[in-house]
């Protein structure tokens, strides 16, 4: 079995006497595509700011590809190859969408502290945002004002922004939601095809997306890894079915 | 000796302090909660300090004076909210800087047109004279612990209204999403006048207040609004609590540092030097009481809950 | 040409700050200016009188600006006025460099009186440092012990200490230099009343001297500590401070009350034009305009000999409202000093009075560095 | 027959001068639920915020209980009835959860009808119970979306309309939120819906209206819905 | 994006082609005083176009950009109180002085956001003007007069009007050719992201903060450029420089102007100087006509001066 590139040992992270991640393990190996499910408000999101760096840990240690990341902050964290998109959109709204991408290429393609050459004459960087934008099925929008799209539209922008990183560790916090089911069938074929390539942290309550694309998944309630397993064990697990997934019929 | 002057610049602090509180009192409101930046509030001050000028004149009375005055200012306040605020509620914050900006051109200038260059005053009621003897030769004015009372009732009274009543709630919401809070069936023009002509009303009182202790003259209203603005950002957009205790923390640090920072130079430099050295530092030290608070709490000591 | 010149109106530039707090100081001085015009027929020195008057904002970039169009656009031939040191400062040398004749109607800075005196500036106030010196005098006369000294953080400030220090040789309990703007004094008033002085002297222009000497009156000082002023109890404070400051101390050279012909027309006209009793600063103002009467009417108009001009205006051939008036070395006036008192008329305005004369046909100690060319 | 709760007739509106809306078309009568389908950016909630007021309409008219509404203010039009759990969810960040429900809480149903308070919907919502005294802003996002659920319902709307309510939501709260609808259907509680579940969708709704680049391309009942594959194929794309 | 660079130079070309005309044009029609006030604006402008640089592309609102003014003059002033006069040294020493405070005080200040970094980089314009007002040596308060102006390679050059005119629009020209660079270069974009969304910007992989304090000190620097020039057109230096008044007034030039556009920034130091200028001569009371002039102008023409080349409104 490969080596986990993402690795979570012991993480705790409390908000005054509320524990919202209570000491979690977590492994996630190359090239697979890792779920973690769980009910509202169990941590999920927290637990990828943590990895992410946005919320710093209160105990335990987070591993990237075999180096201790727990206190490094955000930016330098990306240009270890960890890049991740959020749940509550967060782009650039007064960018075009081709820039919002075309920026997160550039963050990954030399240093910025290039002052006089025009950067909108980089045709590489355009080129890559063009690809990305494609992958997610917004060419046709590259030009309007990110903060114009419509819901939908700026969660697959999130998406393309974080794949123009090329990152080695794509952390995926609800990629699903707001977009219709279209969209979240066109996505889970785009991660689909992404497999292998990169390693992937899913956090999704689209339980379709979840069972057709997840190698492993982890159930998160109350802050605790309650299960983890194969995708036909965690569907069968009794306690996961009550705590989270319910009796809704899963296609 | 030294030990009862150290305890009355002490006290002498903290009531410099509650009248910094009663002055950005009504900016705390609009700017700190409604998240409005009213460059104007040092005018309106000034404004309720020349309405008394003119309402004392008329009556020769301060409770009537300080009636009548809260009544015009709050006049006065709804016509500016009319006129210009409620334009610029959706706008940026720069966008309210320039047009507040504007309404201070105007008033100072306009304030100098009516009633004159000069500094004017007009006297506290007679029932508030006299001082109450703390150290010998020298008294503390009983108008001043008036004063202290009306700072402490308005914090009082703000932080209720903000914190525990609807209406509060409301202004919050306002802030935060005006556009979500009308689909929700709230009229937030309104409401928002209703704040701003509070506010004025707030900054009005503080000038009325002001008056018999502080000269009144055109442009009185600048250094004040920079200072209700440092008090603000001390405590923490927003916090009610964060601008009551801002105000004491640079009323007590302003004062010692008058009172004793060129003493402390003359321990180790030379007098001329301590001289030179230490009002200098005095002078600048709310802003670099600002600056260490910001360097060490870059939003303030008490950050409203759940304002980035 | 200098008849033609003579036909052509006398154009003055006045500089003076009219905005902010102390705008009061320049629009005293531009009434007091604007009655002897008034009074002279629209007339300086026999030429119809072009007054431009101009705001300096107290920004002496903004001053140097208008001072050059002024000079540049509207070619004046005086510029008068000038409140704040700074101000003086700033302007001093394009005005003189251009041979424009520079009349100071307050600010007396100290650099100007000295060493870097010129020939085409004149003071019709006062050096700074003799306002204060007047009240040094006073206490080391009075046979104060302990004084307590006090004011503003600023050069000017600076300048009264040393000014008053030149002649009170008793001991110094505490000197405070206070923020410019200064509102509450609270915290200086413990530490005075902690320090049991047996008088206060303290410069502290505008509002902040309103606030000192209400303040001081409230916290039942007065009754202890002798107040004595500079520029704090005047004709621009007294309407704010009323009662307060009956009694307190300050040092003029000129007061409402003074008597002499020029002086009772002076305060006369100027209550019946203004409504409200003349200022200090009106008296250096009405000079100002005097003094450049005087002049020009002494070459007939004819401004092209400025050597002529300057000949002419060193004598100062004119009633000063203050009574005796020469000018010295350094074109700042010899002039007498009083000790004045605040005091209330019968029909309730305001005033200074002289309570007794300190200096007489005093002169600067800065008129020694100069060497006027 | 008395007048439709919510009538929009030939509605036009934009962003800036870029129109987005061509002559939206769409009723609600009382007690009945209907949806808004569509891809992204086709315009639902464009039409929902020109509905509210949110959005100034450039054209046609919006009806609320035969009244015309249209151009309105929004804390007017919402008065009139209409509750929102908008898009993207907009609570107040600045307000306890508690104060969130409350702050905003009335009752424009009429008499009579049963109330929503704030006991109710924290029993609807358990979670919001154990964080009332949180800030909005720091709740997850799921949580978030119950608030706004809340939040609406606390104004006891005649029209509530939900803009992709259970957007986030774990698949049990999802069914709840589906069974609460439905339970409140049976009360003869009007609701405009939209949401990417069309089954869920299908099974709650009486009528369903099909968007494509901002007009009404299809309009029909379940059974007609379920009947047409076309549509289905052409515009939803399932 | 490139049709509003054309836009950006065109403006640029016409104005900076409007001052090189205009001493000629002034002396023409014997208004030579004109020279003198107009580049005393481009100073301004010059000042008011590195605050845009931080304010308008990264929402950096810099309330005490006058001290980066003020110690670039006092650089100035001091360095000729010591006799040293020649140009070549005693501006990069003020560009370099400008800068090091900006580095200095930038890492602290830009540990906070929104207001609280209005209100820090007030406090230290404060504390910038309080020192200055208590440096006895140099005048304290009532400031130092410099009895000349710069020299370049040992030459008088700039003690004629029209060669100082010709060199403060040069050295306008140069940083508005730099800033025009710098906003359509990948750091001009990095910049121009974290005004957009800081957090998105570190998750994508750039570390805001070291962009952001880059930014910061090229315009101080850039300011302490402008002082510089001041302190040689008044030959004067004056902690009044460094108020925080002109602080404000530097941030309305670039909001009355147009915020990010460059071009913005110096049409705004031109209508405000200006207008200040003209209204002034009509009543000592100007205030009360120009207070209102503002509010309308934020009013309706939203986005400044700039926004009415561009003939649309601001949306959302
Ligand atoms: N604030 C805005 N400014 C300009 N255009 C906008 C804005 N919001 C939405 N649009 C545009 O309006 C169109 C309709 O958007 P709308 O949000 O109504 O779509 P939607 O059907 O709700 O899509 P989704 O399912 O993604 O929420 C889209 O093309 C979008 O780009
Ligand atoms: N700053 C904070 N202060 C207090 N509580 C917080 C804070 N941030 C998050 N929480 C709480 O921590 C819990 C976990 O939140 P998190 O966002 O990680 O949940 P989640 O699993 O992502 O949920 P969802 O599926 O709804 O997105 C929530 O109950 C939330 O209310
Ligand atoms: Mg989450
Ligand atoms: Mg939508």
């Amino acid at each position: 079995m490969a080596d986990p590139v993402l690795e979570l040992k012991g993480l705790k992270k409390s908000y005054g006497a509320l524990t919202v991640t209570d000491d979690v393990d977590l492994a996630v190996r190359a090239g697979v595509i890792h779920a973690v499910i769980g009910p509202n408000g169990a941590g999920k999101t927290t637990l990828i700011n943590q990895i992410g760096g946005q919320v710093t840990p209160d105990d335990g240690d987070i591993v990237l590809d075999g180096r201790a990341v727990t206190a490094m902050p955000v930016h330098a964290r990306s240009h270890l190859g960890l890049a991740r998109s959020f749940q509550i959109t967060n782009i650039l709204p007064g960018f075009s969408t081709l820039d919002n991408v075309a920026v997160a290429a550039q963050a990954h393609a030399g240093h910025s502290f290039r002052f006089f050459r025009p950067v909108a004459r980089e045709t590489n960087l355009r080129d890559r945002a063009m690809t990305c934008l494609e992958t997610v099925g917004l060419t046709d929008r590259a030009s309007i004002r990110a903060g114009a799209l419509s819901h939908g539209e700026k969660r697959q922008l999130e998406i393309a922004m974080a794949l123009a990183t090329d990152p080695k560790v794509l952390l995926l916090d609800e990629p699903m939601a707001g977009t219709t089911h279209e969209e979240t069938a066109r996505l889970t074929e785009t991660l689909e095809g992404l497999r292998g390539r990169y390693t992937i942290l899913l956090v999704e309550h689209d339980m379709t997306a979840v069972f057709a694309l997840a190698d492993t998944i982890s159930v998160l309630v109350y802050g605790r890894v309650i299960a983890e397993g194969k995708p036909e064990a965690i569907r069968a697990d009794p306690e996961v079915r009550s705590a989270y997934l319910g009796e809704e019929e899963i296609l | 000796m030294t030990g009862t002057l150290f305890a009355v610049q002490v006290l002498n602090g903290l009531q410099l302090g509650v009248l910094l509180f009663l002055v950005a009192a009504g900016l705390t409101l609009v700017f700190g909660v409604m998240d409005f930046i009213n460059l104007a509030h040092g005018v309106q001050y000034m404004l309720g300090a020349y309405l008394a000028v003119t309402f004392y004149g008329l009556t020769g009375n301060f409770f009537a004076t300080v009636v009548l005055a809260l009544a015009a200012a709050l006049v006065l306040g709804l016509v500016l909210e009319m006129l210009v605020f409620r334009h610029f509620y959706d706008r940026d914050h720069l966008d309210q800087v320039l047009a507040t900006f504007g309404v201070i051109l105007f008033l100072n200038e306009g304030v100098r047109i009516v009633w004159g260059a000069a500094p004017l005053s007009y006297p506290g009621p007679d029932i508030l004279d006299g001082a109450i003897p703390i150290m010998e030769g020298f008294g503390y004015p009983i108008y001043r612990i008036a004063l202290i009372v009306a700072g402490l009732a308005c914090a009082l009274g703000l932080w209720l209204v903000v914190t525990r009543t609807r209406v509060g709630m409301l202004i919050r919401a306002g802030a935060a999403n005006p556009a979500m809070l009308s689909a929700l069936g709230v009229d937030v023009r309104r409401l928002f006048m209703i704040v701003f002509g509070f506010g004025a009303m707030l900054a009005g009182f503080a000038g009325v207040m002001a008056g018999p202790i502080f000269s009144v003259e055109p442009g009185m209203g600048d250094g004040v609004l920079i200072l209700a603005f440092v008090v603000i950002v001390i405590g923490g957009i927003g916090s009610i609590r964060g601008a009551f205790l801002a105000a004491l923390l640079v009323g007590l640090v302003d004062t010692l540092g008058r009172s004793f920072m060129t003493d402390i130079f003359k321990l180790f430099l030379e007098p001329s030097a301590a001289n030179q050295v230490g009002p200098a530092i005095a002078s600048m030290l709310i802003y670099v009481l600002m600056a260490g608070v910001l360097f060490f709490r870059p939003t303030g000591l008490f950050p409203a809950a759940g304002r980035s | 040409s200098g008849a033609a010149q003579a036909a052509e109106p006398l154009k003055v530039g006045m500089l003076l700050t009219l905005s902010g707090p102390p705008a009061v100081l320049g629009k005293h001085i531009q009434e007091g200016f604007e009655l002897f015009v008034e009074q002279n027929g629209g007339k300086l020195g026999g030429r119809d009188v072009e007054l431009i008057v101009v705001d300096d904002e107290l920004k002496p970039d903004v001053a140097l600006t208008k001072v050059k169009e002024l000079l540049d656009r509207d070619k004046v031939d005086f510029v008068a006025g000038i409140v704040f040191s700074n101000i003086l400062q700033a302007v001093f040398r394009p005005v003189t460099e251009s041979e424009t004749f520079l009349i100071g109607a307050n600010a007396g800075t100290s650099t100007f009186a000295g060493r870097a005196c010129n020939k085409f500036f004149f003071s019709t106030s006062w050096q700074n440092d003799q306002i204060h010196e007047v009240m040094g005098k006073y206490a080391q006369e009075k046979g104060f012990k302990k004084v307590f000294l006090m004011a503003p953080n600023y050069q000017a400030g600076k300048d009264s200490i040393n000014g008053f220090k030149r002649y009170y040789e008793g001991e110094v309990v505490d000197e405070v230099y206070t923020k410019l703007g200064n509102l509450d004094f609270s915290a200086e008033l413990a530490k005075i009343a902690a320090s049991k002085p047996d008088a206060l002297f303290t410069f502290m222009p505008g509002g902040m001297g309103v606030n000192l000497v209400r303040q001081f009156n409230q916290a039942g000082l007065s009754d202890s500590v002798t107040f004595l002023s500079a520029f704090t109890v005047d004709g621009t404070t007294l309407p704010a401070t009323k009662d307060a400051a009956l009694g307190l101390f300050s040092s003029s050279q000129w007061t409402p009350d003074l008597d002499n012909a020029a002086n009772k027309q002076f305060v006369a006209a100027y209550e019946a034009k203004y409504g409200s009793l003349p200022s200090l600063y009106s008296s250096q103002g009405y000079d100002a305009a005097q003094l450049i009467d005087s002049g020009v009417a002494a070459v007939g108009g004819d401004l092209s000999d400025k050597d002529a001009v300057i000949a002419a205006l060193e004598k100062a051939d004119f009633a000063s409202v203050r009574g005796d008036f020469s000018y010295n070395n350094n074109h700042f006036p010899i002039q007498d000093f009083y000790l004045v008192k605040a005091v209330k008329r019968d029909d309730g305005a305001y005033h200074t009075t002289v309570v007794e004369k300190v200096f007489d046909d005093y002169g600067d100690v800065y008129a020694k560095d100069c060497r006027m060319n | 027959m008395t007048a439709p709760l919510l009538e929009v007739e030939d509605l036009t509106a934009g962003y800036g001068s870029v129109p987005v809306l061509f002559g939206m078309t769409l009723k609600v009568h009382a007690g009945e639920v209907v949806t808004l389908m569509g891809r992204n950016g086709m315009g639902k909630t464009t039409t929902i915020r020109a509905v509210m007021g949110l959005l100034p309409p450039t054209g046609g008219r919006v009806l609320i209980a035969g009244q015309d509404m249209c151009g309105r203010p929004a804390h007017e039009i919402a008065r009139c009835g209409l509750g929102l759990v908008p898009e993207g969810r907009q609570i107040f960040p600045t307000l306890t959860v508690e104060e969130n429900l409350v702050a905003t809480a009335a009752n424009r149903r009429g008499s009579g009808a049963p109330c929503w308070g704030l006991p109710e919907v924290l029993d609807l919502f358990p979670r919001l119970g154990e964080r009332r005294r949180q800030m909005g802003g720091s709740l997850s996002g799921g949580e978030q979306q119950m608030l706004a659920v809340g939040r609406a319902l606390m104004t006891n709307p005649r029209l509530l309309i939900l803009d992709e309510a259970t957007e986030g939501l774990a698949p049990l709260i999802r069914e709840e939120i589906w069974r609460v609808l439905a339970t409140l259907k049976s009360e003869g509680q009007a609701i405009l819906v939209i949401d990417k579940n069309v089954s869920a969708l299908l099974a709650l709704a009486d009528r369903h209206t099909v968007v494509e680049k901002g007009h009404v391309v299809w309009e029909g009942d379940t059974t007609a819905f379920r009947a047409d594959g076309a549509v289905i194929e052409r515009y939803l794309h399932v | 994006m490139s049709e509003n660079l054309t836009r950006g130079w065109v403006i640029a070309a016409v104005l900076l082609l409007a001052f090189a005309a205009l001493p000629p044009l002034a002396e023409a029609t014997g208004h030579s005083y004109l020279t003198v006030v107009a580049s005393r604006v481009m100073i301004y402008a010059i000042a008011a176009l590195s605050l845009d640089l931080i304010l308008g592309y990264g929402a950096m609102v810099s309330f005490g950009h006058a001290a980066f003014i003020g110690i670039g003059a006092y650089a100035v002033g001091i360095s000729a109180e010591h006799g040293l006069w020649e140009g070549t040294l005693t501006f990069p020493l003020a560009m370099a002085a400008a800068g090091l405070f900006a580095l200095v005080t930038g890492a602290i200040s830009l540990r906070t956001r929104g207001v609280y970094f209005i209100m820090i980089t007030l406090a230290f314009g404060q504390m910038a003007y309080y020192t200055a007002s208590s440096l006895s040596a140099y005048g304290g308060d009532d400031g130092l007069t410099i009895w000349g102006r710069s020299e370049l390679f040992a030459s008088p050059l700039l003690e004629n009007e029209w060669s100082f005119y010709f060199f403060v629009l040069a050295c306008l020209s140069l940083c508005w050719w730099f800033a025009s660079r710098v906003v359509g270069s990948r750091f001009g974009r990095v910049i121009a992201g974290v005004r957009e969304n800081r957090a998105r910007m570190a998750a994508i992989g750039f570390d805001p903060y070291r962009h952001q304090l880059v930014a910061y000190v090229i315009s101080g620097m850039i300011a302490g450029l402008a002082g510089a020039l001041l302190a040689n057109h008044s030959e004067f230096v004056s902690p009044a420089y460094m108020s925080w008044q002109r602080s404000g007034d530097l941030i309305i030039m670039v909001v009355l102007g147009g915020m990010g556009t460059l071009y913005g920034a110096v049409l705004g130091a031109v209508a405000y100087l200006a207008l200040e200028d003209v209204l002034a001569g009509f009543t000592e009371h100007w205030r009360v006509i120009f207070g209102p002039l503002l509010i309308l102008i934020v009013l309706y023409a939203r986005g400044g001066i700039a926004r009415a080349f561009r003939g649309e409104g601001r949306d959302g």
